[in-house]
């Protein structure tokens, strides 16, 4: 048992029993702090994996930004005082039962599956010189296309959001 | 002897006549229609007059081709125009009757407002007729037979104000179509098996076997049917005593002399045939007498004149059948020019006496007329004179050698023959009794104008007198040693199959015509007694009782009819729409269309608008999908 | 490429412009340069085949082809948004730039090299189009559409990724053709085909194929007109397009394994789209059912060509993408005058504007499939294509199902043909209306006429 | 066969690790009336898949899978924003976020 | 060329017609129709002189698939152009009395249905067949639906449905084929011997194509109720040109294709055609509104052609197009006179009507000739063509061949007793002020009854044109 497989472990329980309170806490604020734990146990696995520099942005992105933003949200809306209505028993198994079956065809999938190759390992990937040439170069359009991308949900979000002018009159 | 072109006319003319009055009759002075009309009969009769002659000098039957109708493949049909001797006789017939009673209607029509259009009809009818018995094939026979059958409905529905008429005319045309059918079908046979339907080819094969008896069993009773619409006979011949409906000149022209004969006729044209189907002969023996006595005894108790002459046309064409059936076609033919000669004559009679009473047409209104109409009076004795069979009128010849021939064939046929000839004699004479002996039984005013008619009714009716009389001297017995004229003369018509009847033995042929003369006495005197004597007379319709109370209804054969035909007819028909294909049919086709509605509401309600429904029928199908291929390449 | 670049600054121009005051003007200019963009890029780069950066951008013959249609049809449909959104003209740049931003993303799905270009174009349509959904905010219904759209296509979008990510797993790679040559050599394991099925199931997501179709009826019967036919015209011919280059040039060696379930699905596709759509009042949403059924057709054309040639999808795509925009531009402007898109607002339509109506009749027969129009063509040649490809089942049950579908088409047209006692309500309609549906009719009947040009190009 | 891309831990655990999480992103968004957390849950899902990209880049020794993260990243970042603002207008006019009740639109 | 030139002329009208003002369109619908006609006895009269170049025209349309464009004309094809190109016109006529409203639209759309006809009857490659095939459809079905009573959408709506139903599955017949031969010319069509299954799919789609447009007992739900909704005109371009598509098609485009699987179902088929003869005409009988007595009377008709075409025999199948020419002539007399009655009195119910004979000599005599040859009264066009399609039914089958002899009784029955009904007897409130025809009237019945007579008469250039054509197909059909 290597050190770094009872990490993994660690890891994967904290980040899995996270992700199942985040999906069931009644207090939308729990499940937001929850999700926070959750994604910092992946961070810590990129970590693991040698991928510093995305561990930092993911933990920046997600738990800085989004995350804060979820909370914000959540906060105007005062959801956490408005308690959510439960969906049935019968629906909530049915859920489940979608859940379970698309992990279990995804297990056996894998089960059965034996052509994973291991490359020579290679340190330098997750370094962020690589990664720079990498998202730069080869990767320039879909990089660039981003920026339309988020420009067009900036536009989208304030389109939806700005108050009317009449409505601040009012 | 005339070029081809007038025999073309022969046909023509006619047709000229009927397009002229049809189409501008309206505005031309009624004196020249009837001109025209009548002239576009007398001339043809004069042209075939001539060919008459040069036939009797024994020339040459003539042929005329006019047109190739179609040619289909192995089938081919040309118009045609055959002029031997048993047609020449029939346009003499046609033209030469029909012109007298043309002349006759030109003063009997005189005031109706649609004149032209009934002499239109009666020239477009022998034109039809004429087409009938000049074409040299069965199916130009078939076209004038349908033709006649035509201009028999428009001039029965000559007066179509009135609705029962034109149920009378729309019953004849029906009825003849049903004839027709049978017709058809015999030609299909004859068309199919012998791969022509001219008389001349269809005899030559024939003559070589084309058809076995069974088939010529079937073809000529098929054709029979045919004839039985046409002419009348059981059980086709209900619509005869209706077609009264039309004007007495008409009845006379059409539903007497040359019309109803037509079937004669055809059997006559097709004799090789039926003489090939003994059988068939046979049922027409039947079918003949059958009809013969049956249309007599209906004939004793009708009080209509017309309807009495209609029955007694019935009961003679029984009896032309009668002498089909025992293969005696050329004395069947005898009859019918006899019979065309008296018929005639006694509807036209009959016609003037109507148009003396004013339209009336019931023997118990009227009598005693001898003295108002003599010329009428002694016509119309003479006719049924002549009628009834008392020697020497023409009657008494053609009639008795139908029963000579019948005696030859079978006694039993002889018999009923002889019986119904004597109920001719008696209905016949009940008429004559009732019409012109005894006091006038009818209104004030109807006495008022009883007259004479003019003289363009009197003449034809004297000429056909005249024929009604000598006619008989064509076909002289040959007990009498004096030549039988008219076999002879159609003898190239008829074709002998197996051996020629044998002459009955002098007595046995003086002794049946005796018989016959005698029966026929018999029954004028019984009749003299019942209404001179007695002076009886006939009582109310409903008054009748029992038998003579079935009789007078026809014995119910119409009702039976209507409840055997037309109306399950009916009952079908509206079955078959509301039930079969309103409901059935066409419920099929609309449930298709309810069916894929209600299958639209089904897949609607998976349209919950729950995201999360959604959403999860999303994931299944992945899911299932993935399984599916999983459990695949387990 | 060239093209991709000047759509975007294209976008990017129209909201400076509207920084420079110059509103009126956005609608007009974008969609001329779009429509000549279209020509252009037909003409020019007709013929071309080459890569730029790096695989990212694929150029050739189809998606010149697919490219020039979907910038076409969004001219077109720009040219509508100024009547459109009168009442909020102040938005009127914000909306034509998501416009012409969707359109980029389309443009990417059809000419991306890698799956990163596709997913970042996919995306870029989608956000777009969830935001242009929701763009009526008075409106519940457009709201609602807002969110059940981005609900689901976020979802999707964890399957599209998850997709994509296990086909890296197996092959190591994001470039299509590298995946390509990969699964050529490779036997096919499971888990590889987890992640084919993942990415083919988001695709028939965003092309609304059953039973993934869910969100189409819901989303566009809630969604502003002009964006509803923008949807179903550019998203769905851009998601097609997509799919096929998914399907014919990275994964076309298991394809096969696929095929049968894509049969089902057409199959599915088909029944439940023309069933459902035949008790349906909103014109709208029947339009959105007849939009999944053709997308059954479409998913046909794809399937029946064992994906080998994409000349039958492009024709029909192009005849649907025609007969839409005609119909939507009939359907906005009734529902304008209206105030609903209920089938009863369109009686009377026919006497009263016939230009209009008879364009709509047009489209209607088109879409029904009757000759000699572009709809007609296209069903004979996928049909055709599906009993070559030995599926003559499949074939009669296209064939029985549009039979059915003529009966929602038809309900439309009856009640235009039904005549009202006041048709005051319909006023004259603004001339561009009528220019982009005659344009519209015009393509249809050249397409079906003179198919030479347009049929069997790749 | 198992594929080392840490000692002692294998790719197949990743995938399992992700698979598990991306089931439980599904778990919430079904099992949910909350559209906030349904989007949570969303984000949880798409965390999955990333984690699962730099494990296989890590495998196949390839900086492309990390570089895809970004990717997601940045699309989720668009996403959120997009999707708080649908909320957030949605929750202005009707005062809930709840999507059973956004269910008018149907059949 | 000549065939592109005829194809195109009404489509040229049409347009014309279109632009023109109401008032106008009729007039020059009239003129466009009666050039086409000129045109088309050009050619009538090019083909008797045996000058046939110029008869057929074809050009590649697409190359992937394989579709030609390609117009042949031979002596059937001819006789069916004569026949539309003759009774458009008519029927454009008789509208010249009625008030049209919107009538440029109206006589677009026929003249469009005009040059979809020709189109028809003029194709030799199955795609250009099947699409003016559907061309003709859309026409007749807005005429229905826009110029019917308003109750007729559902009725003209299910005509549209079924017959476009049939249709669609000619077209995968078609598909099919195109799969065997890689090309849908007729030439390459015919004579292919195809494997039985393949021709019963292939026959089943054509046949129910054919036998719903003709349509073919049990199915021809949508005609009673469509003849009687359309507008009299429409009723005319259905029953006397349209169906003839049908009838056309079985001629030209089954028999000669799938001779195995016709051999096998002829059977059938005879038996469902003669039923029908005796169906339609049975529930004409009790029939109350003229236009729906005709519609069954033809039902009856038709069912006669199709057994007479599918006897197989020379004799039924030239039986078959004479009388499909006499029965366009007819019907569209039978209904004009209909629609004068209708224009009257506004009313097609027998028990309203009565005794116009009183007021409308001329009217009731032409009723009656186009009556009696729909009765198939010797020396009218009818009669020829019955006699050999009851010639041919008979040698098939003695039994069938009596039980559609029926029909000369039936026929007798309920004609003569609409007739009866509708013009004999005393006129009532209804009839009493009949007017009369007008003359445009009178012209548009007086070369119907001039081809009734002609036709009737000497029906050998029919045959003669014909007859090349049939053997052919016989040929090809007889196995």
């Amino acid at each position: 048992m290597e050190i770094t497989e009872i990490i993994f472990y660690i890891l994967a329980f904290a980040g899995v029993v996270s992700a199942l309170v985040t999906v069931t806490a009644k207090n939308p604020v729990y499940s937001i702090l929850s999700l926070v734990v959750c994604f910092f146990t992946i961070s810590a696995h990129y970590v693991l994996m040698n991928a510093q520099f995305l561990a930092m942005v993911n933990i920046i992105v997600y738990a800085g930004a989004i995350i804060v933003l979820f909370l914000f949200v959540v906060m105007m809306m005062n959801l956490n005082e408005i308690p959510e209505m439960a969906k049935k028993l019968a629906w909530k198994l049915a859920a489940a039962v979608g859940a379970g079956g698309l992990l279990l065809v995804f297990v056996a999938s894998l089960k059965v599956t034996d052509d994973l190759i291991q490359a020579t390992p290679d340190e330098s990937i997750g370094m962020i010189h690589t990664l720079g040439q990498v998202l730069l170069g080869d990767f320039l359009v879909p990089f660039i296309m981003t920026s339309i991308l988020l420009n067009s949900a900036m536009i989208g979000a304030v389109l939806l959001t700005k108050r009317e002018n009449k409505l601040q009159k009012a | 002897m005339p070029s081809q072109n007038l025999y073309i006319a022969v046909l023509a003319l006619p047709l000229i006549g009927f397009l002229v009055n049809a189409l501008f009759g309206k505005k031309l002075p009624k004196s020249l229609v009837g001109a025209i009309a009548s002239g576009v009969v007398l001339v043809p009769f004069i042209i075939i007059l001539t060919t008459f002659f040069s036939l009797l000098n024994g020339a040459e039957a003539i042929h005329v081709n006019l047109l190739n109708w179609f040619t289909v493949g192995s089938y081919s049909v040309n118009f045609g125009l055959q002029l031997d001797q048993l047609s020449v006789i029939m346009v003499m017939l046609i033209t030469g009757v029909g012109f007298l009673i043309h002349l006759y209607s030109i003063s009997y029509m005189h005031d109706d407002e649609n004149f032209s259009r009934y002499f239109s009809y009666l020239n477009l009818f022998v034109f039809f007729m004429l087409i009938l018995v000049m074409s040299d094939n069965y199916l130009g026979m078939f076209i004038g037979w349908e033709g006649v059958g035509l201009a028999s409905y428009l001039l029965i529905g000559f007066w179509f104000k009135n609705n029962d008429y034109n149920d009378a005319a729309k019953k004849a045309f029906i009825m003849n179509r049903v004839g027709d059918l049978g017709f058809l079908l015999g030609m299909f046979f004859i068309f199919y098996y012998t791969g022509s339907l001219e008389f001349s080819k269809v005899n030559e094969a024939l003559g070589l076997g084309a058809m076995v008896p069974a088939l010529t069993f079937i073809a000529s009773l098929l054709l029979f049917i045919g004839a039985t619409g046409k002419s009348a006979q059981i059980p086709l011949f209900t619509w005869l005593p209706d077609a009264m409906a039309g004007p007495t000149p008409v009845s006379a022209l059409i539903h007497a002399a040359t019309m109803v004969t037509a079937g004669i006729y055809m059997v006559f044209r097709s004799n090789l045939l039926f003489s090939l189907a003994p059988q068939t002969l046979e049922i027409i023996a039947i079918v003949g007498i059958a009809t013969a006595l049956y249309a007599a005894v209906v004939g004793l108790v009708q009080n209509d004149i017309k309807k009495v002459l209609a029955y007694s046309t019935v009961s003679q064409l029984g009896l032309m059948f009668l002498a089909l059936g025992v293969g005696a076609y050329t004395t069947a033919f005898f009859h019918v020019l006899t019979h065309a000669f008296f018929k005639a004559l006694l509807f036209l009679g009959s016609g003037s006496v109507i148009h003396a009473m004013g339209g009336d047409q019931d023997i118990r209104n009227m009598g005693g007329l001898r003295k108002y109409m003599p010329i009428t009076f002694i016509t119309f004795l003479i006719g049924s004179l002549a009628i009834s069979g008392i020697p020497p009128f023409s009657g008494f010849f053609s009639k008795d050698e139908i029963l000579a021939m019948a005696f030859q064939q079978n006694i039993v046929l002889w018999a009923l023959g002889v019986a119904a000839s004597m109920m001719t004699a008696f209905y016949m004479f009940r008429v004559v009794f009732l019409t012109f002996f005894g006091e006038f039984r009818g209104t004030k005013d109807q006495k008022h104008h009883l007259h004479e008619s003019p003289l363009l009714m009197t003449l034809p009716l004297v000429v056909l007198a005249i024929l009604a009389t000598v006619g008989g001297f064509m076909g002289l017995p040959h007990v009498f040693h004096a030549p039988h004229l008219l076999n002879e003369f159609l003898a190239p018509i008829v074709v002998q199959v197996g051996e020629a009847h044998g002459h009955l033995d002098v007595n046995t042929e003086y002794m049946l015509m005796g018989a016959a003369t005698l029966g026929a006495i018999i029954s004028i005197s019984i009749a003299y007694v019942m209404y001179i004597s007695k002076a009886q007379v006939p009582g109310e319709d409903a008054s009748y009782t029992g038998l003579s109370k079935a009789a007078n209804k026809k014995f119910y054969v119409d009702e039976l009819y209507n409840t055997v035909f037309v109306r399950p007819a009916q009952w079908v028909s509206e079955f078959l729409y509301k039930a079969v294909d309103k409901v059935l049919v066409d419920g099929i086709v609309n449930m298709t269309g309810k069916l894929s509605l209600i299958t639209g509401d089904i897949m609607r309600s998976f349209q919950t608008g729950q995201t999360a429904f959604y959403i999860l029928a999303m994931v299944l199908s992945v899911c299932f999908i993935l399984g599916y291929f999983l459990i695949g390449i387990k | 490429m060239g093209t991709i670049i000047i759509t975007t600054v294209l976008g990017l121009l129209g909201m400076v412009m509207d920084m420079l005051k110059m509103r009126k003007a956005i609608v007009i200019i974008s969609s001329i340069v779009l429509l000549g963009l279209s020509a252009f890029n037909a003409v020019a780069y007709w013929g071309l085949d080459t890569a730029f950066y790096s695989n990212m951008i694929v150029v050739n013959n189809f998606s010149v082809a697919f490219s020039s249609l979907l910038l076409g049809v969004s001219g077109l449909l720009i040219l509508l948004a100024d009547k459109f959104f009168e009442r909020e003209s102040e938005k009127i740049s914000d909306y034509v730039s998501l416009f012409i931003f969707a359109l980029v993303g389309a443009l990417m799905m059809v000419s991306y090299g890698n799956m990163a270009s596709l997913f970042i174009g996919i995306e870029i349509l989608s956000i777009s189009l969830y935001v242009l959904a929701a763009s009526n905010r008075k409106s519940l219904a457009s709201n609602e559409a807002g969110l059940k759209y981005f609900l689901m296509g976020a979802f999707m979008t964890g399957f599209l990724l998850l997709g994509i990510t296990l086909i890296y797993g197996v092959t190591g790679s994001f470039d299509i053709a590298e995946i390509q040559s990969a699964l050529l050599t490779k036997p096919s394991s499971p888990l590889l085909i987890t992640g084919v099925l993942m990415l083919v199931a988001a695709m028939l997501f965003k092309a609304s194929v059953a039973p993934f179709h869910f969100w189409a009826p819901d989303v566009y019967t809630g969604s502003p007109s002009l964006v509803t036919a923008f949807m179903s015209t550019v998203a769905k011919v851009a998601a097609f397009g997509a799919m096929y280059k998914l399907f014919a040039e990275a994964l076309v060696a298991k394809m096969p394994e696929v095929e049968p379930i894509l049969v089902l699905f057409i199959i599915l596709t088909f029944l439940i789209a023309n069933f459902s759509a035949l008790k349906q009042t909103s014109v709208k949403r029947i339009m959105a059912f007849s939009g999944v059924s053709h997308a059954g057709f479409l998913l046909l054309a794809i399937v029946s060509s064992n994906f080998g040639e994409g000349g039958n999808l492009f024709y029909y795509a192009a005849g649907y993408a025609a007969a839409s925009v005609v119909a939507f531009t009939v359907i906005i402007y009734v529902s304008h005058v209206k105030g609903n898109d209920q089938v009863d607002s369109f009686k009377g339509l026919l006497y009263a504007r016939p230009g209009m109506a008879i364009a709509l009749i047009i489209a209607t027969l088109s879409m029904a499939g009757i000759p000699p129009l572009a709809g007609f063509l296209g069903k004979y040649l996928v049909l055709l294509a599906t009993v070559k490809a030995q599926y003559t089942y499949v074939a009669v049950l296209a064939v029985i199902t549009s039979i059915v579908s003529i009966y929602y088409y038809f309900k439309v047209l009856i009640a235009m043909t039904q005549k009202v006692e006041d048709a005051s309500a319909f006023t004259c309609p603004p001339v561009v209306y009528t220019i982009v549906a005659w344009i519209g009719v015009v393509a249809l009947i050249v397409l079906g006429v003179v198919p030479k040009y347009f049929v069997g190009l790749f | 066969m198992n594929v080392e891309i840490l000692s002692g831990v294998t790719v197949q655990q990743y995938i399992w690790l992700s698979a598990i999480l991306f089931a439980i992103g599904v778990f919430g968004v079904l099992s949910r009336r909350n559209a906030i957390i349904i989007f949570m849950s969303v984000e949880l899902m798409l965390n999955a898949v990333n984690l699962l990209l730099v494990a296989f880049s890590r495998m196949h020794a390839d900086t492309a899978g990390q570089v895809f993260v970004f990717f997601t990243m940045s699309v989720a970042a668009a996403e959120v924003a997009v999707g708080l603002a649908i909320l957030v207008m949605l929750y202005r006019n009707m005062k809930t976020v709840d999507i059973d009740v956004l269910s008018k639109i149907k059949e | 060329m000549i065939v592109l030139t005829l194809l195109i002329l009404p489509f040229i009208g049409a347009i014309l017609a279109a632009l023109a003002g109401n008032r106008a369109a009729n007039k020059i619908a009239l003129l466009s129709t009666v050039a086409t006609l000129l045109y088309t006895a050009k050619i009538y009269f090019d083909f008797s002189n045996g000058t046939t170049d110029g008869l057929a025209f074809s050009t590649q349309w697409l190359t992937e698939p394989n579709i030609s464009f390609s117009l042949t004309v031979d002596g059937l094809t001819l006789l069916m152009l004569i026949l539309t190109n003759l009774l458009v016109p008519v029927i454009v006529l008789s509208g010249l009395g009625a008030t049209q409203q919107n009538s440029r639209a109206f006589y677009a759309l026929v003249l469009v249905m005009q040059g979809a006809l020709n189109g028809v009857f003029m194709a030799s490659e199955g795609f250009v067949f099947y699409v003016f095939w559907e061309l003709a459809l859309i026409p007749i079905y807005f005429i229905a639906l826009l110029w019917g009573a308003d109750h007729t959408r559902k009725i003209t709506f299910k005509f549209f449905l079924y017959t476009l139903a049939g249709s669609l599955f000619m077209l995968i017949s078609f598909i099919i084929l195109y799969l065997v031969t890689g090309d849908l010319r007729i030439e390459s069509l015919q004579g292919l011997s195809l494997n039985g299954l393949g021709q019963t799919l292939i026959f089943i789609g054509f046949f129910l194509a054919f036998a719903i447009k003709i349509p073919l007992v049990p199915f021809h739900t949508w005609q009673a109720d469509t003849y009687t909704a359309a507008p009299t005109q429409g009723t005319m371009l259905l029953s006397g040109i349209m169906l003839k598509m049908g009838l056309y098609g079985l001629i030209r485009w089954l028999l000669p294709i799938v001779p195995f699987a016709v051999a096998q179902y002829t059977p059938v088929i005879m038996t469902l055609a003669v039923v029908g003869v005796v169906y339609g005409s049975w529930i004409a009988i009790q029939q109350n509104n003229i236009k729906r007595l005709f519609a069954y009377s033809s039902l009856a008709h038709v069912g006669l052609i199709v057994a007479g075409i599918f006897s197989l025999k020379t004799i039924g199948m030239t039986g078959a197009i004479v009388q499909m020419l006499a029965h366009g002539v007819n019907v569209v007399g039978l209904f004009f006179a209909a629609e004068i009655i209708l224009r009257r009195t506004g009313t097609l119910d027998l028990t309203a009507l009565g005794g116009i004979r009183n007021v409308a000599p001329w009217f009731s005599t032409y009723f009656f000739i186009m009556l009696l040859a729909s009765v198939g009264m010797p020396l009218t066009n009818a009669f020829v063509g019955e006699f050999m399609l009851l010639f041919a039914v008979w040698q098939y089958n003695t039994v069938l061949g009596i039980i559609a002899g029926l029909t000369i009784i039936l026929a007798a029955v309920y004609l003569l007793r609409m007739f009866q009904r509708a013009m004999l007897g005393n006129t009532n409130t209804v009839t009493a002020d009949f007017q009369d025809l007008t003359l445009s009237e009178h012209l548009t019945f007086i070369p119907l009854i001039i081809l009734v007579f002609v036709l009737g008469v000497y029906p050998m250039p029919v045959i003669e044109l014909v007859q090349p054509v049939v053997n052919q197909i016989i040929q090809l059909a007889a196995i």
